[in-house]
């Protein structure tokens, strides 16, 4: 009785995304984002893009791939360093960016998804970030009012997932995702491994099938490391 | 006229395959026993579950797996667990397709009233006004008049209300009505009740159409 | 180097819970409930208390257990029936009674315990809930300000936790456990089953044990259940 | 006079057992390496972790394992992994006990700017506003000077704001200083340093007691 969101691969679950639109991009830096998805809206080739995503990649990775074929017309993120050129996009002027703190676009994306437009926060008070904004003190400290934040499509990678769309990500894979999942009016999810129903545990999902409308096992996970860091044995 | 099963079968065929449904307690449990053939579609109980399946067999009850009236229940293949918060996230984000409620009294601008009686003891709304304050879809399922033979279909509620201008459908033993425009629009009779009846049993501002056909209730 | 929160027993964990403080206790109905704790509390004998549950127990097990040594000096709920000791002190004056929708009850403590003052919510405007607060429209529909929910203690119960505090409840006894674990000035989680660090997956915590100052594992669990309904096999 | 090392290992002291701590990158990070002897802390790392372990061993690293730095780590027993909202909600509800941040300017009423220099790319201000606004308890670490040597302990920041009247301590190479009552109060000198360098070093308002220890860098 569980509803079945399978679909072939990442060019149908792509299907319907068009030059214009918003959309929600999982990961923080090139761990947990959807690398076959991105792939495909390369492929596609819709362009004028507005990207929520906490990051852009690197210059040949992630969304840096998107960066390149000047799909995006504008990001919305916390952090962009680590690409050159979305910085040459950035100050040549042709790519709008909106820098958000860390906290706040989860929490606006979280909001999205949930049905609560707007939430106090303390955090940007007193900077470039709170200007504009309403302030009023809670408990003696000023906050700023930030707004839910949609997409018309939220693209979201998991480690597993079943058929209903539950999904289950691996370690700070985690991040960005879930948050996505909630938020857009239609989300797709690529999994490492699709499994059929009855599989995943109900205990251990951490996002339930209601928020997935397409989902897909993905394949040649590249997932390469930003910055490989170790220590002798 | 219908019976508590019969409103639950008609509201039952408002369900879409895909959808994602909350039943509120008493008729609109009904509804789970009737979904149509070819329609898939999965409960959500807000109390924290997605994929909700029949009551248990007897000796398999778990005390830990309950739905939102405090029942025993099972879970389906494809269910998913999560806390209060989410749930609720889950139906103000509209990711609930359908909500089937009871209610004490609807107004023809959809307003609803279905949590407390002024001087009786208040037990509390629940999440009722969490999900008709959410919900893109609601439908009342309802008794069209109370015990002494007044109308629950109001141009206004006369109780304390639990949202306003919310309610879209109303389904009760003798009619469906759809509410747009500040006023209930008569969609389908129930087998055996005339028109006349149905306007004779409503207070609120009715539409009434040329021909309204007789509910048909598929198996 | 993880923390350890292990306390001995109830007794211990309940240490400096107050008469006249507000607590937060998880559970639904009687599902999910800390029994060990709730015991501790009448046998501790403090009165004045508020508490913020979404439920108030039946006569003689939950919260009804406080009640009916007029214990509580208010109820902070969604849903009070089942309960006619309640009914009586709240007709006669005895019990303070604020009744609060079930999805802003739990968004209200997530928001105590994230830092979020205040947030805007669909649910009770219009009605006697919205009464008093601030109205905005958002998308062409109303919505009101609701404030954060904090408690001097919270108590929860998960089904499994470790030294370090992480838990993991079970099935629907979820609830709002989590979302009051992360409210408390102070959180007490008492466990069924207590296991060293490292034997829950760091993937499947739903409590990370930052949120959790006291652990124990509790004993002789009733598990009362409120409306047994089955059906034939 | 302190080196990087010196620094982090001075600010290791402010660490009270059972404390979570946030660590943002560069000499911060190295504040994980001097643990006084005794005490149990544990690190959060904003993009979704608490209970982070050192570096991995070569070949062992895990691509869906890594902190706010991007680089790859490990985790401890105890651990638990959460997605990015419930890391802030730990970080905007004061459960994270300590924070240490780097910093490009600090102001003697605590406010701090470490994230934008105008005219130059401006690369996103991270977790660093959260964290700053949150914090009960911030700690900066920073070179008490720019390059030219320009003070860095302002009576006002220049560069745009990161957070406004946040910042408790700054641990610098010449000094360890809290801030309070709009004015910085100097606590201890580095070893080899005299008051008087201090002085020279600081454009803030410097508040100097008659005795100013040396700083006591235990092992």
């Amino acid at each position: 009785m569980a509803l079945n969101k399978v679909v072939a691969n990442a060019e149908e679950a792509c299907r319907g995304i068009q030059s214009g639109m918003t959309l929600m991009v999982g990961g923080f830096g090139l761990c947990g984002i959807p690398e076959n998805s991105i792939a495909q809206l390369v492929k596609m080739g819709v362009i004028n893009l507005t990207c929520i995503s906490n990051n852009a990649g690197v210059d040949d990775f992630g969304l840096g791939l998107l960066l390149q074929k000047k799909q995006i017309r504008k990001m919305i993120s916390s952090y962009v360093g680590e690409n050159e050129e979305f910085e040459r996009q950035m100050l040549s002027g042709e790519l709008e960016v909106d820098l958000i703190p860390q906290g706040s676009l989860a929490e606006r994306c979280r909001a999205g998804g949930a049905g609560i437009p707007a939430f106090f926060t303390p955090a940007g008070y007193g900077t470039e970030v709170g200007e504009g904004k309403e302030v009023r003190i809670f408990d003696g400290k000023p906050h700023i009012l930030e707004s839910a934040l949609t997409a018309d499509f939220a693209i979201v990678k998991a480690w597993k997932g079943d058929t209903a769309g539950n999904l289950i990500y691996k370690a700070t894979a985690r991040n960005f995702n879930p948050l996505m999942a909630m938020a857009g009016k239609t989300t797709i999810a690529e999994v490492e491994e699709l499994v059929p129903n009855g599989q995943l545990d109900p205990n251990q999902i951490h996002t339930p099938g209601i928020f997935v409308q397409r989902i897909f096992q993905g394949k040649s996970y590249e997932k390469r490391i930003e910055q490989r860091t170790v220590r002798k044995a | 006229m219908l019976d508590k099963n019969g409103i639950a079968r008609r509201i039952a065929q408002e369900l879409q395959d895909g959808y994602y449904v909350n039943l509120g307690i008493g008729i609109p449990t009904l509804v789970a026993n009737y979904i149509p053939q070819g329609i898939d579609v999965e409960f959500q109980s807000e109390n924290g579950i997605l994929g909700m399946g029949p009551f248990p067999i007897e000796g398999n009850e778990d005390p830990d797996l309950i739905n939102a009236g405090k029942q025993t229940i099972t879970a389906l293949p494809g269910a998913a667990y999560f806390d209060s918060a989410m749930s609720f996230a889950m139906i103000r984000g509209r990711h609930v397709q359908l909500t089937v409620l009871g209610a004490m009294e609807v107004s023809q601008n959809g307003d609803i009233a279905n949590w407390k009686i002024p001087g009786k003891m208040v037990k509390g709304m629940g999440g009722a006004m969490d999900l008709v304050a959410s919900a893109e879809n609601i439908i009342v399922a309802m008794m069209h008049t109370n015990k002494a033979g007044e109308s629950k279909i109001l141009p206004e509620c006369t109780l304390p209300l639990t949202g306003v201008g919310c309610v879209k459908k109303v389904v009760t033993e003798l009619a469906v009505l759809e509410i747009k425009d500040g006023a209930f629009h008569l969609l389908e009779r129930a087998p055996g009740v005339s028109v006349e009846q149905i306007i004779a049993a409503t207070a609120g501002k009715l539409v009434v159409p040329e021909v309204v056909p007789e509910m048909n209730l598929l198996d």
